[in-house]
């Protein structure tokens, strides 16, 4: 873009530092570079379309000059853009360099054009969109909304492996309970073998082994079991001693025990 | 309604009668409450008759999907009570049993018949109430006869539509724990000498039943 | 719909027209939200034809206070906008969206869908995370697809209640649309020179980070 409005330039430049001043006070207030390019480039009066890229690219390092010259610290990106509009406007102005391959300076004239059009086109979009009618303000929903009550019918399900596992995991409780707990159920022939040692001074008659089971034992199948086994073992270790006597009448008749004679 | 005919054009003058129709229609349908007409009249310009409006806004919906209907002193619109069908929504929802509803199940079908105090002794834990009857409602349980016992408490069993859902024959169907074991369901080793060992006649006997059964069980390498 | 000739007079017989009008009428003012025709027809006897209903419906209410009107593939009652002063009431304060925002959600709504790095190329500034999280929360913008560019950014696009606040049938509908459109205003257009030189670092950058943000987020993957 050789630049037509080259005449202008004087004038064009006085209106930005004009401008320059007046929005060096609220640089803050610019959303980036873009906005204030935008802005700035308003003083030219004309269509975004036929905006001189040039000129404004003079507009906006002015301003920097500017805000430099005031001590205002500028964000990078500030300064980057006119690190950017610097090496365009020395494009645009000199001779194209057959050697570079790069895009022309029209070319990133044109860009920057079409960029700020584009932001201005979305600001005006914008703006009409939120003048339109809005929900809530200019037009209101159903007040008293008849919630569709839902009937909610809830289905319970479980897969066969749930309920294997879950068998598993009550069974295995068991398996793992610590040794000593098993033992409440469990007497053992050391135990059976005092407490027969005491009682059999009693025993002149036979007796059935059953009656020397330990009282609450004999109810409970699982203890009733532990507590015969045990007695018949330690009666077994006595008669070995030659404290006791046992008999049997039958196979599977009541076993029977008596304290050996002195005789 | 008075209509001073002297006062000139004014701001006051009242809408149109069709125009004061909409706006009662149109506050009616936005207002979170019922409307009186008092409270129309007030929010409606200067010189409308809202009663009237409204008594010709409940004839435009007689017959139509939704009515003009008084609640006490104030108006609202509401569906006609014929479509109030429209308004339910059937949802099905699916969620899993919860784990101690499982587990009373588990041993209602390894036991049974069972009695509500042998699970609780299974399973160490009391049973609750919601939980038995959450599997009878579910039909997955039933009575089945009383325990000639002191007290002669009722047992439970596994019903038809049980084994339908788990996709089993009969309850001796389901896998031992031998099998459990085998399949990786229980990756404990039982401490030696324990194997199998049970609290309770009827529990060896159900149980030994169960693992003699181990045949594979298809249902349970396809559940894997 | 299909109507079988041959099928004889069954439960399957679709109600009459007028019938299916009041019914479209009763649900669409029960609901506070838009409802889609799909859902309308779910819930009306088998046979029925929402759409058609919809329309009939759709006349009747031209010009009176409360409108039948379309958004996107949903239907709605609203009432009338020139009435909206009667509702001083009903108005909601809503939160003064800030110009990026708004800004922001043109941008998404013209060039839907759209990418973060591509909004930010627009406005020529950084996007905060505020401002999109803001637009997300009153869900007139929602997570599109993913963008099949290097780093597979997420897109933006705008949503039913986007539609629904801005009384607009669909985003085709949107002002202005045609002519930004015809002045390739909303033609994505790379800046000239390959992406590799001059101002594309800071695009570049900006890619980056977009893509880092979506990494771990999990919605995004599951909005898709």
């Amino acid at each position: 873009m050789t630049d037509p409005d080259q005449t202008d330039t004087t004038v064009v430049h006085v209106e930005a530092r004009l401008a320059a001043e007046a929005l060096i006070v609220d640089v803050d207030g610019f959303e980036g570079p873009l906005d204030l390019l935008l802005t700035l480039s308003r003083t030219q009066k004309v269509d975004l379309r036929k905006i001189s890229v040039l000129a404004l690219a003079e507009q906006y390092l002015g301003f920097i000059r500017e805000a430099k010259e005031l001590r205002i610290e500028l964000a990078a990106d500030y300064l980057v853009m006119a690190a950017w509009l610097a090496f365009l406007k020395s494009r645009l102005l000199l001779p194209p360099d057959p050697e570079d391959d790069g895009p022309s300076g029209e070319e990133l004239a044109a860009h920057l054009a079409f960029q700020l059009e584009r932001l201005q086109a979305m600001r005006e979009a914008a703006a009409r969109l939120m003048a339109r009618d809005q929900k809530g303000r200019d037009f209101f929903v159903r007040g008293i909304p008849e919630d569709v009550t839902r009937i909610r019918t809830v289905r319970y399900t479980a897969t066969l492996l749930d309920l294997m596992q879950g068998y598993a995991r009550i069974r295995t409780k068991d398996e793992f309970r610590p040794y000593t707990m098993d033992r409440r159920d469990v007497l053992t022939m050391e135990e059976a073998l005092d407490r027969m040692r005491s009682l059999i001074g009693f025993a002149g008659d036979w007796a059935d082994l059953s009656t020397f089971l330990p009282e609450g034992w004999e109810t409970d199948p699982v203890r009733r079991r532990s507590a015969t086994a045990a007695t018949f073992a330690a009666s077994l270790e006595l008669a070995k001693a030659g404290n006791v006597e046992l008999r049997q009448g039958e196979s599977f008749a009541p076993i029977q025990i008596r304290r050996k004679s002195d005789d | 309604m008075t209509d001073d005919a002297q006062e000139p054009e004014s701001l006051f003058e009242a809408p149109p009668e069709g125009e004061q129709e909409r706006m009662v229609e149109a506050v009616l349908f936005a207002s979170a409450q019922p409307v009186t007409v008092a409270d129309l009249n007030a929010r409606m310009p200067h010189g409308a008759d809202a009663a009237r409006a409204l008594e010709a806004l409940r004839k435009r919906y007689e017959g139509r999907g939704v009515h003009v209907v008084r609640v006490g002193d104030a108006w609202a619109i509401r569906t006609a009570p014929d479509l109030g069908f429209l308004m339910q929504k059937e949802t099905v929802e699916t969620r899993k049993l919860s784990r101690a509803a499982i587990e009373t199940l588990a041993i209602i079908a390894y036991h049974q018949p069972v009695t509500r105090a042998e699970i609780e002794e299974i399973r160490g834990v009391s049973v609750s109430r919601g939980t038995i009857d959450q599997l009878l409602e579910l039909e997955w349980i039933r009575f089945g006869r009383r325990r000639m016992t002191p007290g002669r408490p009722i047992t439970f069993v596994v019903t038809q539509g049980f084994l339908d859902h788990f996709g089993l024959e009969s309850a001796r169907d389901l896998p031992g724990l031998k099998e459990l074991r085998a399949s990786g369901l229980l990756d404990s080793r039982p401490p030696p000498g324990s194997d199998e060992e049970t609290d309770d006649e009827d529990q060896t006997e159900m149980f030994e039943d169960a693992s003699e059964d181990d045949v594979p069980n298809p249902t349970m390498e396809q559940e894997e």
